[in-house]
């Protein structure tokens, strides 16, 4: 418990954290500080090529752990399985429509790569270690959460919601081709090719995660501000269990497969985060119908700070605790 | 200056439709368009704007296609089969054009 | 493929007027819009290009709306109140739109 | 609300021809206009888009030009005479304005 | 005298002043260089960002002054009284209507944040402390000199010209609230705050510095092409005039206080600057009939460049001389 | 042939190549990834800026060189005279019309600036020292090849081309200016200069670089998905031996100046490579009827790639082979 609230009070106070709550200060209060999409879009390229690249430059030196595969296994499996219990829960917690409900569970199961990347500060913050190939791992879990809520909608009589343009989008949707890819460029070029590049993903890189913050804080706060009524009570709740329903399956999954500390920390992390960046695009192909203020209010206002602010100390401590790392 | 009769059509669209949007109006036979950008707006759905958006399923566009008056309707049916089920908005307006034999 | 009559009414305006612009077509019962980036232009005023600003107090947006006909009236005016002092431009043009139930 | 008639241009023309296309307009005594961003299209000569591009060579625009139904052909053979060898398309539409002193 | 040229000298073939020359240049010539809008607005968020959080660092390290109060109130009042003075002035000197000359006079009490920048890099070249809080000084500059002009306007009997949404703007708006926002984040998070994000916000902000001002240049240069018919002898030598009565009251302010040699220097650099981000915006809304290019020429044709390569040097070089730094 | 074959392999699997090949892999799987046109032209400013300052400070520290003047001599009549060479070649290989032919030779007589870095980036690499104002060679042969191309089709009959606007276009095109700008400024603060703004321009230089091929990667790969019918196997051969005959008149020139061996490796490396930012502009205003599809696959979809997989290990060891060096 010491150990949880002193990690929060480390991680409430951090830059990153800080400017995350500056943002939502500043779009409640309607100040008129914003990003360009651009420069947002192009801070989240860095973003998700610098822990890709690092993660495949960390399996290089470290070499693949027999556990690699089946990490992808539980990951697929975890995201997949996911959007069930989720939408499970709203039907007890919320007064969601079916299709909205299903919408929201695609999120849950789905993770947020800044949830993932602000896990592994923390983590490198307090000298704990993770496998790199984790990074694949938060790969793998972006898209199978999407045909399983699907699969619940279909499943319900409505008609067919998939086509082949749909299933590419999904698959090789921008942030997945990124992640795996610079994952893969990381891994071939090892701890020379890192070396090179050192000074442009490694020691900006928490800088650049904090205005990135800055501007999901904006976007979160002008989101709240507009759509704050959508929420009842109970799908606000569940902002807040569903991620520590899914940290807990994440844990048992970490545990079962054996992997570092960090390992079982970085598996609750994405168990619990909700996506915000690819899963909100499919959903308005998929599902147009479902209100997007319902599931991005949820994803991006609620759960994400949650997880940013609590849900990562929480989670390393108890998976410290759990491991004796 | 010599013009022509043509068709004026707007469609404001989300942006992760679009795609879906020109391939059929492509295949309808509609091979002329433009994509302008939209920075945000307002509607049933509510406000939304652009600012500080990374996710990809955020944002409308607004499609532009000049078409001889005879293409009208198979324009309108591909678009239609598109937009029917999403959010968005088709205008039709008359115009006139400057060389007509680009059409 | 039916379609009905409407107005669409185009509004070049400076930036920093926009939410006044959107706020007084709320308050005057015209919901749907959609706001338009500019890059640049030229006017009494002079040229300018939003290349390279940072400055807050340069470029102008175009708010397009699409309303019924008679809504035109209470869209008008919400507009001419809040472009009266300032520079801009408001154009309205004839329109069919599909689904007309949405407006 | 008083309103005047009045044409509305549109002229979709390649950025690297904008500076030639305003030159002639202003020549020819049209001094108001606004460049509007294109982010894609197709047409005769094959699908475009703007995404990640740094050649200067690549892209559209859109010019919106507001006139006097007096000044349209002085404005079309200005706008003809840039787009006449190049790519782009020209179309002219009724509209009203507010404040037509300010033309 | 002497140190004075020679800083000039440094100051003049500096990278960062040589990049806005090359700007002008450029515009001069009818070059198509251009920087995109929204990489510009990214390079000011990257600066105000950067500035604000190492002068709140800085206040976290070397504790609170007794004089920090004291500084943002004479801060308050200067902006207030230097439109009044820049309003006289105009008079005089220049043949423009109350309404433009009210718009010019907002822009010289507040400040420009570049030059502030410009004018700390050159300090800190020179191995001069300035106190960290002057960056709060100068967000507190930024708004009051917009409502004392409104007040000229408004006296002379004209229509009211304020309502709450622009006070709230004008209050709230995006470059106070960063610098503001960033300035206690650096406070709270203090020197291992700044350690985390250094390579980000120290080791890069010169070079971001010298973009930034190409671009300024830039945007000068197309400005002064296309407007500099619209200035009169008189108002162009309102543009070099003000900016030394402002650093003499700057001065005055900054010996009254007791502050170091910097922060005397910081005051100076101020008091000199005219706004070019956040006043012509508030002028937009509550003076739409005075003319922007009279303006935005003087702010940043004519008065930043002039700050830019003689001011600086001259109030560096007269505050040490004063202050004995 | 060792040689060769170990520096291109080393190449092929440095971050920078991987990073095209993702995205143009990217592309062909019609990946929604893509980076904001804003975000692409801000790198290719920063790389600019930071090509053309290293180069000036290179010349700054080692003293001009008495080839400097005859570099540039060379360097413009290579660009004048590759696209007369690249004219007549395709007369015989490909079947392309007077028009499109001439379009295609201005390209090939004018430089990718992106190939040039790729290459210093490989000479560093290799520890190769080359002369700083090859950057200014560079910049000089952007332009005349332009002119020559039009050369060729007014001479041919056509009613003229070329008017002041153009000429000044051409001229004074972005990457021109920022080029020289950058090598002036790099030139007049020296070593001292870049000790100020190394952190930005030097240390990150890789990794921005390897974004920025990830962006090429995607629109050459998008590029040839769109348009890859256009082109015949005829010109398809010309977009690989073009690259080759230009470089052997520019190891020829290299050799008969005497520069050093980088110098003689970028001397064939600019005349092999062909431009994909200014000329095609040029080409648009000057050369509507000629067919973007086909200047822009081959220079960006097919040369490109060859000269930064293949052409520029051949240059290097080339060079090194015969200069000893
Ligand atoms: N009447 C309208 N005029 C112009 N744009 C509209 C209109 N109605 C809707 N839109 C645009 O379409 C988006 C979605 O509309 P809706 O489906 O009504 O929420 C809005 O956010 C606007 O960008
Ligand atoms: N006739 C027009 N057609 C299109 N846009 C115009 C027209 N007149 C003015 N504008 C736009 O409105 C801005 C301000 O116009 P003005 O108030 O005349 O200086 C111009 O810079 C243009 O962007
Ligand atoms: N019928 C049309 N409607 C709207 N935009 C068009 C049309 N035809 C062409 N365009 C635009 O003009 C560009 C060049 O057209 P084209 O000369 O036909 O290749 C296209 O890529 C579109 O951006
Ligand atoms: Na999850
Ligand atoms: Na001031
Ligand atoms: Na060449």
């Amino acid at each position: 418990m010491d150990q949880i609230l002193s990690l929060a009070a480390t991680n409430l106070l951090s830059p990153i954290i800080l400017s995350f709550a500056l943002g939502v200060a500043a779009a409640l209060a309607r100040s008129d500080l914003n990003i360009p999409e651009a420069v947002a879009k192009g801070m989240s390229i860095y973003l998700l090529f610098a822990i890709g690249f690092k993660g495949g430059v960390s399996v290089a030196d470290h070499g693949i752990d027999a556990t690699l595969a089946l990490s992808l296994v539980a990951g697929v499996v975890l995201s997949a399985v996911l959007p069930l219990i989720a939408f499970a829960l709203l039907q007890v917690m919320g007064s969601l429509s079916r299709l909205d409900a299903a919408a929201v569970a695609a999120h849950y199961g789905s993770i947020s790569i800044v949830t993932f990347v602000a896990a592994t500060s923390v983590l490198s913050g307090s000298g704990i270690v993770s496998e790199g190939y984790m990074v694949a791992v938060a790969a793998a879990m972006e898209a199978p959460a999407i045909l399983s809520a699907l699969w619940l909608i279909t499943r319900g009589g409505d008609s067919r919601r998939m086509d082949n343009d749909l299933l590419r989008e999904i698959m090789l949707n921008g942030s997945i081709v990124l992640l795996v890819g610079s994952f893969f460029i990381g891994w071939i070029t090892g701890v020379d090719g890192l070396a090179k590049i050192e000074a442009f993903i490694v020691s900006p890189f928490q800088g650049v995660l904090c205005l990135f913050l800055l501007d999901m804080g904006l976007v979160a706060g002008r989101g709240l501000r507009s759509s704050s009524g959508v929420l009842t009570p109970g799908v606000l709740a569940f902002g807040v269990v569903m991620p520590l329903v899914g940290a807990t399956l994440g844990l048992a999954t970490g545990l079962l497969l054996g992997v570092s500390t960090g390992g079982v920390a970085l598996f609750m992390v994405l168990s619990a985060s909700a996506s915000y960046i690819a899963v909100p695009a499919a959903m308005r192909v998929a599902l147009p119908e479902a209100n997007p203020s319902i599931y991005l209010t949820l994803s991006l206002g609620v759960t994400f700070p949650f997880n940013l602010t609590l849900g990562i100390p929480i989670y390393v401590a108890v998976a410290s605790a759990l491991t004796g790392g | 200056m010599e013009t022509h009769k043509a068709k004026r059509v707007a469609i404001i669209i989300e942006q992760v439709m679009q795609s879906r949007l020109t391939d059929a109006m492509s295949k309808a036979g509609v091979t002329g368009w433009s994509v302008l950008p939209v920075l945000g707006g307002s509607g049933r759905s509510g406000a939304w704007s652009r600012e500080g958006q990374v996710t990809r399923g955020a944002g409308m566009v607004q499609v532009i296609c000049v078409v001889r008056p005879d293409r009208i309707d198979a324009l309108l049916d591909a678009a239609f089969s598109v937009v029917e089920r999403h959010i968005g908005i088709v205008t039709i307006g008359d115009c006139e054009v400057l060389r007509a034999e680009r059409f």
